[in-house]
């Protein structure tokens, strides 16, 4: 299992791998919502939290459909499905390779372009605390959406349907977290709630996602 | 003989086929009688004026609505324990009926909303959760459509279904303590059931969301009848072919 | 250890192909899979490797020990010949033999981008595969595609010397003549029949 | 030409096609930002121009890697190449099949939409005009984008990187438009902005896309 | 109406792979492209077909007149074997004649969704679109992968039959027998020294 969690770091760092590209993407949103939503640095800092971790999930998002696709394509899925790995010991794996190439690198840029904007500095910690607790959940709900939807060309945006609605729970709870935290009140639930979802996301999503795998290799 | 013989495909239609005009017409009747009586020949409440009638259609569509949820979730599971294609195309029938049990609560909600709030759309947990389930029907049935082969199409929607009514029940949580305190006086229900509701009010009531329960049973009754023919005709198409 | 196949009937798409197939493959003995386009070859081995499920009849071999190969090798671009092979090494828990590279010829392009091999040379990294991994039981389907005349022999040496050499198993299905001396299966004769019995619309009929 | 216009609408509204998949991605990013950023009237109403515009760009990119990827992957770009088609009328058509299956529904819906995010009510019209203008623009630049990034496997997240800046003068000129019709203000500026930035990109662009695609076929 | 190819260089992913190929088809002739895996056919047949540049020599036919054919056939899985035969048809600006669905046997699987083919069938689809597009000059690379042994024969009886027949040509790659009288061009000594001229690097050298 160690093995395919090097092989999908080392992919993704190779050219045309999507290391730095949900970053990438993470900061073209961030950019693009003052231009939308105009300049006003009171009005940034009061819809930063949210922004900052619809951003995130959006930026999840749109790296899922890497996780399977490309190996179903070129056919290593049914070897790994015949090979001595457990189905869910893959999908498990292909939840923390995509953790770690997304989530990951995101959690730690992220109070770096809180700044863009404005957010109210007491938040920048929780920022970091509820992106580093929350993505994980992020990335392992995707895998298995993405396992949903591998048989089918181009499932990439019908996953994103399936997936968004799931999302909701963490999103709530990491927004909430950090906007608590940019208040100064107490933000131990929601982290609690995140918590709670990423352990249960890790714990029981393999099963589902391994299941789905073995209906679409069928 | 055990209930697992109305799964067969063929006995499911002969024997729902007699039943369904019965239901439907019952649930007719009741909505008939329900909505004119509760329509015309109910008070106007006094605070929310002739508004308040709004609530027959609106509170037995949010019910159905999440009913529709419920039986897909079971129908799901039989489908992946017992493996009956009936099971799993009452899943598939029962969604686009509770898509629109949904879209009637929440337009009908909206309808409600601007006179009582002033806004056709407020970010009420209520409404949010039921906006969230609006997503998951349309996710749910947006992966029927999307994948070609019947069979790989129940097992992945049952899953979907199971593993979405876990993150269903998890969003309500999550909605209800992100709008904590934030969104006073627009507190949905003017009457939680039995106790601010009047008789005269609930009779009627009662009514409808029994014509609108056997609404939905007929409806998907039927939708599943449709679902099966469909796929007979596919069997028939293929053999043909082969 | 032996493959057993009794009386099984394969379908795809929902539809039976095949039906009362019966074969057995003995230790050490490879047998080629032959028929027109379309009469059920992939689909068999597909079913034979596990990865569809059979409607009816029995598949008897020890657990673990297959292996399937198709066109769709599961090579990486970005990853060089080496790295290929050395990460089917790894989940199959085996060693990577230098012998696998001169057995399929591939020592020149040791440290190439599987991404920048011509077909011929990606189908024998694909085959290299089978040599690395050290499964008993292969299933093939059309292994042998847009290799040269040169290579199909070398693909056929491998096989018999080191595979069933060994008292490996090995079904082929292919189109054109390997050298290897094995048996024939015709799969003609097994097409199903067009109201067979067992397809997933089965109910429905 | 018109063939393979369309074949391509064909391909949308057949099982696996993309149509109404962009639009219910745009709804899902309209659901979310009230989630992250909380309940607010007066907060959503502030920032609904723009939030509507982001995420009419965000679901306009989502979908951008179908329309060259596909014809990619399954050899069909180099024998459209090599058919009596000029490349630029296939760059050409394939913005407007883009736009047919992303940019018009979700055009009509939007209006729809904006009582989400309570959207004032002066701005409705000025939603649906400057949309109906600006996103066939979103379209045919994506579709150079697409072009540039179509031989590199998953360029999806690296073409996104490459068309949001591109995106940045119709996300500005749009959200102006908005913005503006919800204070009451004339609109006429930006939609003419709008308005030339789509025939100027119409104009020049499947040049410039079938240039991009003539190398990436070499 | 002739092909005529002088002292032609090709390059492969900026390395010069072939060098001094000269030849030329007459029309209604074939030429069959023969070397190793790795030699460089796929690399000879995209130049040809215009896809890639040469890197020196001249190649000679009339304008608009080539197809390419290779592995990838541009079919769209979600479209029937007639719609999609219908779009090549419309896209040149030609019909879609009834004698193609006999000629390549896809008569009874005209209304299948291409998707559902088996490998040899979604062969003779792609194959079937150069009998509809009506071009004068085909190059194909492997065509016959994955045929069964009666689809190649049909295949080599439309392409003498009616193809040659008609006054076309045709530059073939193949590592089999297609049965076809025509001339052999063997690729391995055309292959480029290791420090032939015209490689992308050439003027840092
Ligand atoms: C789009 C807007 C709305 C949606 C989605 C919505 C949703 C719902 C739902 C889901 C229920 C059923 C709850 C249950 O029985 O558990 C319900 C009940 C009810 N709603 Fe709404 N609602 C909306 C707007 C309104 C408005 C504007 C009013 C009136 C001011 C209203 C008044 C009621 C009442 C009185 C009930 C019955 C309470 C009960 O039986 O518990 N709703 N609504
Ligand atoms: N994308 C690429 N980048 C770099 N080199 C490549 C690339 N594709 C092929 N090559 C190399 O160019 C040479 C010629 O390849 P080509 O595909 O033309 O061979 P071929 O004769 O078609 O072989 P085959 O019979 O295996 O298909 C080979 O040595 C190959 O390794
Ligand atoms: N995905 C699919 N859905 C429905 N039918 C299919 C599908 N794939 C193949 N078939 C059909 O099933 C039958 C068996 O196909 P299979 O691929 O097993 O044939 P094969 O013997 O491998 O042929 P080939 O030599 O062309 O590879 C064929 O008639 C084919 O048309
Ligand atoms: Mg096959
Ligand atoms: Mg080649």
């Amino acid at each position: 299992m160690i093995a395919l969690l090097k092989r999908d770091l080392a992919l993704a760092v190779r050219a045309g791998g999507g290391f730095g590209l949900g970053l990438a993407f993470f900061l073209i949103v961030i950019v693009l919502v003052p231009l939308g939503v105009g300049p006003e640095a009171a009005l940034l800092t009061l819809i930063a939290p949210g922004m900052l971790w619809v951003a995130a999930l959006l930026a999840a998002l749109l790296s899922l459909d890497r996780i399977f696709a490309l190996d179903f394509e070129d056919g290593s899925l049914p070897l790994l499905a015949t090979s001595p790995l457990p189905l869910e010991g893959v999908a498990l794996m292909k939840g923390v390779a995509h953790w770690a190439t997304t989530g990951l690198p995101l959690t730690l840029a992220a109070p770096a372009l809180g700044f863009l904007l404005n957010l109210s500095s007491t938040a920048y910690v929780w920022l970091f605390v509820s992106l580093a607790i929350g993505t994980p959940a992020l990335s392992m709900i995707g895998t298995f959406g993405a396992a949903l939807t591998v048989g089918l060309r181009r499932g990439g945006l019908l996953m994103s349907l399936l997936v968004l609605p799931l999302y909701v729970p963490t999103l709530i709870f990491g927004a909430e977290a950090v906007r608590r935290g940019a208040d100064g009140l107490s933000t131990t639930t929601p982290l609690l709630m995140l918590a709670g979802i990423t352990l249960g996301s890790f714990a029981l999503l393999p099963f589902a996602a391994s299941a789905a795998l073995r209906v679409n290799l069928r | 003989m055990s209930i697992w013989e109305y799964a067969n495909p063929k006995k499911f239609i002969t024997t729902t086929t007699p039943i369904v005009p019965w239901v439907l017409g019952l649930s007719i009747a009741l909505l008939v009688v329900g909505l004119t009586w509760g329509f015309f020949f109910t008070p106007d409440d006094f605070r929310q004026g002739s508004t308040v009638k709004i609530i027959y259609l609106h509170v037995p569509a949010a019910l159905m609505a999440i009913n529709a949820w419920f039986v897909m979730l079971i129908a799901s599971l039989i489908w992946l324990v017992r493996r009956h294609h009936v099971s799993a195309l009452a899943a598939r029938a029962a969604a686009p009926v509770g898509i629109v049990m949904t879209l009637i609560a929440l337009i009908t909600g909206a309808i409600w909303g601007q006179p009582m709030w002033g806004t056709w759309w407020a970010w009420d947990p209520r409404l949010t959760s039921f906006l969230i389930l609006f997503l998951f029907y349309l996710g749910y049935m947006a992966l029927w459509e999307a994948i070609e082969d019947s069979d790989t199409a129940a097992d992945l929607t049952s899953v979907l279904c199971i593993v979405g009514s876990v993150f269903a029940v998890l969003s309500r949580y999550a909605v209800n303590f992100w709008n904590q305190g934030l969104h006073q006086g627009t507190t949905v229900p003017v009457a939680t059931g039995e106790r601010s509701i009047s008789d005269i009010f609930f009779v009627p009531l009662v009514m409808c969301m029994v014509g609108f329960g056997l609404l939905f049973l007929a409806l998907v009754l039927m939708r599943t009848a449709t679902e099966i023919r469909a796929r007979r005709i596919k069997a028939l198409e293929a053999r043909m072919r082969g | 250890m032996t493959l057993k196949v009794s009386d099984l009937a394969v379908a795809r798409g929902g539809a039976p192909v095949l039906e009362g197939l019966s074969f057995d493959v003995a230790a050490g003995c490879a047998l080629v899979v032959r028929g027109p386009n379309g009469i059920g070859k992939t689909t068999l081995l597909r079913t034979l490797a596990g990865l569809q499920p059979a409607i009816a009849g029995t598949i008897d071999f020890p657990e673990d020990t297959a292996a399937y190969a198709s066109h769709a090798d599961g090579i990486k671009a970005q990853l060089t010949v080496v790295e290929n092979l050395a990460f089917w090494a790894d989940v199959h828990g085996a060693e990577l033999p230098d012998a696998v590279f001169e057995a399929f010829d591939l020592v020149d392009l040791r440290d190439r981008f599987a991404g920048t091999l011509s077909a011929g040379q990606k189908r024998r990294l694909g085959l290299a595969r089978l040599g690395v991994i050290g499964r008993d039981v292969l299933f093939l389907d059309e292994p042998t595609v847009s290799l040269d005349g040169f290579s199909v022999k070398m693909f056929a040496n491998w096989l018999r010397d080191v595979h069933l050499a060994r008292g490996g198993i090995a079904v082929i299905a292919t189109h054109i003549d390997l050298g290897l001396d094995a048996p024939e299966l015709d799969l003609t004769p097994f097409k199903a029949a067009p109201d067979a019995a067992g397809g997933s619309d089965e109910a429905f009929l």
